[in-house]
């Protein structure tokens, strides 16, 4: 497996004391550090500010964007699970045009790096609002397209595009088709594009496959898996939107065995070798370290920030911390390493 | 915003006892307990690593000289038992100052300060600064028994209004302690002594239908004549505003289009104008337990048959 | 939605002070408590005789049965996980044989009933094993089969039948058919047949639907969920086996989620209206109702019993006090009640 | 089975002091005190939500009069960290005696008990009932430095054997206490000299890797001539058989056909035979950090190409 090229210059700039090179890359999209922010847990990015420094993280990815404004579903939104939580927002968001009006001029300011998180009903919304971020230019902070196919399939009864390889592939196409317009025409490199899988199919590759096909250039996982609980007072569903997505600790078993299946489809030659984003569960340097080591080039740090807004930041440090103690001088030098017996440390 | 951010402090706590029903805390976070203002909330971690999520906790007072803050902690569930049970020397994850203190009148404004149950755990505060602003402050603090009142010194007296308020008034619904019935019902008599001394303003701490009661009320007394300032206690996730989950349909009264949006109670609020809240919505599905449905008319409301993602 | 007959003789006697009728069945198997262990997580069930009453429980669910004896794998064989844990055992047991001779005399002894979970590598093998049992006739104390189809099957490189409707169909097949020979050769009522259910699937519903069509009487939901550890000294998977499966109360919101989707798939018609034993994360009687509010109409207790050995019996008297306190006379009445606004307490 | 089954208790921290780099706890748990022996184990919750497992801790000692267990815990992990810092007053839940007892030799057997850091938790007692079954006890007691020493009164007089047993070595790796080198360093002298007494009996509780040293060197020295009785510390998820999780190769001395099972270390163990444990399959795989293979040769052993299940 080749691990993404990490440009030695910039990490020992950027991360404070740096004894480790923490840089990574995203395709053309290069990163001083390997933590990010998780869509829908940040929220713009900037109310983060007062916990860490925007800039100093590896990117800021936004909660899922839409053409519309939209104001999610009733409350509540929430329910907290042994070690995890259950969320249904219902992608409460400006839409795009007050998203790049007022949020992102923002991010710009902070200095962030920003993955711009994106949902839609249909292929054709993904691709719209592909289109409108890819048209920014390379002044933009805008360094990747996170595409958030855990949203439903207006077409298809909303059952959620990730959970069917067609669907997932369509809406791939029309996001690549899109940002390939915008870089021919403005002569500037194609925007990296993330298809974020939802941990809750019966063949993850089977759809991992399907998005690179339709032209993802790397993948995130893993998105909040399904879950549910049931008010203890009333007996009804908890969530005024019955079912919610399950995050947290909790998951991260499953987020390191989806990326492990990911590399190992990628090493195996069953998938082509694209950037996968871990997410799922991370609050330390040490969990952040699994998921590098099953084969995530980064690691995007969600729940935790609800308990430490810092967390995105002090994973980042700690992850610094544990490779400095195992002699590692590199992170590109540990992604991938649970595959190869005999490689790295110890 | 005019108020300042939160700030991450490993409180330790100094002393921890009992007052009634509930638990008063007081923890050492000098840079939180410099920075805060009455109505704001800390966000404090359980300690149990299967507990994530933080509890937020109204201020019920901070010390700058001493560097602490205090707060009186109701057990509801599992992770307030443990913020109840903790004991001195132990260690606190706090995150505070959090949210929209109070705003304050004009000098001289009369005002009354509301409680039910532990709602008033911020009240004598507020009503210190309000007093050291000339108002007249009269405290009204109610619960279902005596066992679960807070802000009387029938109870304790380092937490109660008494000896800061110009006059407290004492409810319990079975009659226990005070006069019988409900806050709202000692409140008419209250607004109408002090709008003789001008437009009062009305502040209220508690469960979501007591406040709904307060505003009713107030508006049934004096009409428009009073600004109620409403602290929700909207099930918080993050505190800090980004997760979404603490929303409450808000009217924008400063907007001509009053358009309602879903606002984040931790950073929009908590406290609220009552006359912004959209009481229609709010608590309108019993089976959600108080939780507040989306208005029709709400920026970006859901239009039949397209179904919503996580 | 019909809930399970509940004969309200029985559970007065069996469970001290009995306030509320605990009492619950699966097909023509009667329960006097809806408690019962979890497969792979009470051994042969005469190992939790000093910490509970093996009678007073609902029934002692085996670990998975197999035609041969099976050393199971390497070890470690597990990990602590955020309010949960990573297995993976390999199915280590004596084989049917000893299973036979040795394990049920002593459950029999104790009193148990007894559902045994059968597994093997291809349908022929559960089929002779559903056969052994099936012919054991209605003075053994064996109440029910259980089918563990998250084992892999040998036939298709070990993709395990759960994920697959087809070869779960074949299974159940093969299984209900050895049932209904015994039945029909003995005269006795057949064995009720619980096929057991991967939470790993993309579409839970179409594999119930394939699993009843194949002859299942009832479902059992769920199994645990494949995880991932990794060893924070050697980077390595930490389990001998890589993956293993995710249990305990980490689990809860899915299997809460997977009982709710079966049940409603069964009121609409969609699934036949069998019987739904529920499992996954339940370590309290709060916990337990949960499960059955969703449509379970008994549980099973399994990770939590390694916290604590009394916990399947202690979980049924937690449950009891939890309808007394809401004034529900009945289990019955609560089966479900999530999806009836409007019915039952409050 | 020849021992009491275990029993759950809710034991409150009597008291709990540090003892080198580890801590003493002691536990009011009656009944388990009453039925207890040495070599059994406690399997304690952390008291964390999020941790469920329990953990598992020699007994050093069972006081029946004073209702009493007491455990030594050095703070490896977040479960024993937490059991680490307990303060006399918190109750932590309890399973025990669990596992089988250290086997006694006949009356007069010379007996020479060893551990490993904490490892030498249950020796004191074990050399108390073996002294006062006639038995000439030497001890030997090693860790890498003197701070992980346990079991000799350089460290805590408590929990020494000196006294007990009838002489006392010590050893670290870096000979910042007693004879540098390792406790099997010191084996083959005092086993030559016990042997002038008779077969001696080895009993050993520490890390694998010097188990498996201990009856290497056991047997050098005296070839058949001595029985070790080795206390394993396998990774055990509920420590009462239910699992599957503990489990070692072992192999079964009393049939002749000798086949090896995979063993629970917690009910069949944590105590074997040496002459049992299939070392050539324990601790092979080294990326398995000491994890046990399973032989080719055991009952039910993978057949190639056949996978296995969870
Ligand atoms: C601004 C504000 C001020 C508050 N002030 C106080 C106070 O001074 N004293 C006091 O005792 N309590 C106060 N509360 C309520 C307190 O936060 C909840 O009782 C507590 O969070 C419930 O946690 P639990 O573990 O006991 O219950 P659980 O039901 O187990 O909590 C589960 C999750 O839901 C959240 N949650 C549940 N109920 C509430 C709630 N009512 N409000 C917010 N989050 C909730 C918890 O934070 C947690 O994340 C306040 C709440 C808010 C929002
Ligand atoms: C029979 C026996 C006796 C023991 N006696 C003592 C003693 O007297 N003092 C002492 O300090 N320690 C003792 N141990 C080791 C102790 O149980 C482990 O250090 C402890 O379980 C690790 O928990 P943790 O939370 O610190 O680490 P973690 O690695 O977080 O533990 C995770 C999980 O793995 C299990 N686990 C991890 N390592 C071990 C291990 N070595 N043995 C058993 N389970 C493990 C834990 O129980 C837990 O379920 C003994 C172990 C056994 C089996
Ligand atoms: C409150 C909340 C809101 C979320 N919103 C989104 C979203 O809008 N788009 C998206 O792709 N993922 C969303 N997620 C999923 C996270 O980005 C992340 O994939 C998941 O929570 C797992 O990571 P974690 O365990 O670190 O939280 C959300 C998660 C939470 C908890
Ligand atoms: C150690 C262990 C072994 C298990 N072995 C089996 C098994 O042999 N057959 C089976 O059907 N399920 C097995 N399971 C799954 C459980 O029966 C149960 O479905 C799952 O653990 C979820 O329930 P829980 O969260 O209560 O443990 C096993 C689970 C564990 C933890
Ligand atoms: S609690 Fe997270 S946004 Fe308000
Ligand atoms: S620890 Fe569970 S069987 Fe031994």
């Amino acid at each position: 497996m080749s691990t993404p090229s990490a440009p030695a210059t910039s990490a020992t700039e950027e991360v404070a004391h740096a004894a480790v090179d923490l840089s990574t890359s995203i395709g053309s999209f290069h990163l001083p550090a390997p933590t990010m922010t998780a869509s829908g847990c940040a929220a713009a990015g900037a109310e983060l500010a007062p916990y860490l420094d925007l800039s100093a993280l590896g990117a800021v990815v936004t909660k899922s964007v839409l053409r519309e404004p939209r104001s999610g579903r009733a409350t509540p939104r929430m329910a907290e699970t042994p070690s995890g939580m259950l969320n249904s927002i219902g992608l409460q968001g400006p839409g795009i045009d007050a998203f790049l009006e007022h949020d992102l001029p923002v991010l710009a300011q902070a200095g962030a790096r920003v993955v711009v998180s994106i949902a839609g009903g249909d292929p054709e919304e993904f691709g719209e609002l592909a289109g409108r971020l890819a048209a920014l230019g390379p002044d933009s902070p805008v360094g990747a397209i996170e595409v958030n196919i855990s949203c439903p399939n207006v077409a298809n009864r909303g059952l959620v595009f990730a959970c069917d390889p067609g669907a997932s592939r369509a809406v791939l196409e029309a996001v690549s088709g899109a940002v390939a317009s915008a870089a021919s025409a403005s002569g500037h490199p194609a925007l990296p594009v993330l298809a974020k899988l939802s941990p809750d199919v019966t063949d993850l590759v089977a759809v991992a496959r399907a998005c690179t096909d339709g032209g993802a250039t790397g993948l995130t996982a893993i998105n909040t898996t399904l879950g549910m609980v049931i008010d203890p007072v009333t007996l009804r569903p908890q969530l005024a939107g019955v079912t919610g997505g399950t995050s947290g600790p909790a998951i991260r078993p499953i987020a390191v065995r989806c990326i492990w299946q990911l590399t190992a489809a990628k090493r195996a030659g069953v998938l082509p070798d694209v950037p996968v984003v871990g997410a799922g569960g991370v609050a330390s340097g040490a969990d952040a370290l699994q998921l590098i080591a099953v084969g995530a080039c980064a690691v995007q740090v969600g729940t935790a920030t609800f308990a430490d807004p810092s967390a995105p930041a002090r994973v980042a440090r700690e992850l610094e911390a544990e490779l400095a103690r195992r002699g590692v001088a590199r992170l590109a030098d540990v992604i991938g390493i649970a595959h190869e017996p005999g490689r790295g440390p110890r | 915003m005019s108020w300042p951010a939160g700030v991450q402090e490993a409180a330790e706590v100094v002393s921890a006892r009992p007052v009634g029903a509930y638990t008063h805390l007081v923890l050492r976070a000098p840079e939180a307990a410099r920075r805060a203002q009455p109505g704001q909330f800390v966000a404090c971690g359980t300690g149990d690593s299967g507990m994530l999520l933080r509890r937020s906790l109204s201020l019920h007072a901070a010390d700058p000289e001493a560097g602490t803050l205090e707060v009186v902690v109701a057990a509801a569930g599992p992770g307030t038992r443990l913020l109840a049970a903790k004991r001195p020397g132990d260690v606190v994850s706090t995150t505070a100052p959090l949210g929209r203190p109070f705003p304050l009148p004009a000098p001289g404004t009369p005002a009354v300060v509301i409680g039910g149950g532990y709602g008033a755990a911020p009240l004598p505060w507020l009503a210190r600064v309000l007093t050291t602003g000339g108002s007249r402050v009269v405290g009204i603090v109610g619960a279902a028994s005596a066992d679960r009142l807070l802000g009387t010194s029938a109870v304790d007296d380092a937490t109660a209004l008494d000896g800061i308020a110009d006059a407290v008034v004492v409810t319990t619904d079975d009659g226990s302690l005070g006069a019988p019935g409900r806050v709202t019902d000692a409140l008419p008599e209250v607004l109408l002594e002090l709008s003789e001394l001008g437009e009062p303003a009305v502040y209220a701490c508690g469960p979501m239908p007591m406040l709904r009661s307060v505003h009713t009320t107030t508006r049934e007394v004096l009409g428009e004549r009073a600004q109620t300032w409403l602290a929700v206690e909207e099930s918080m996730a993050c505190g800090v505003g980004v997760c979404m989950t603490c929303v409450l349909p808000v009217v924008d009264l400063d907007d001509d289009d009053t358009p309602t949006r879903m606002l984040r109670a931790c950073t929009a609020g908590p406290v609220f104008d009552g006359d912004a809240l959209r009481w229609d919505a709010i608590g309108a599905a019993p089976h959600l337990r108080g939780g507040a449905l989306v208005p029709d008319d709400a920026v970006g409301a859901p239009v039949v048959g397209r179904a919503g993602g996580h």
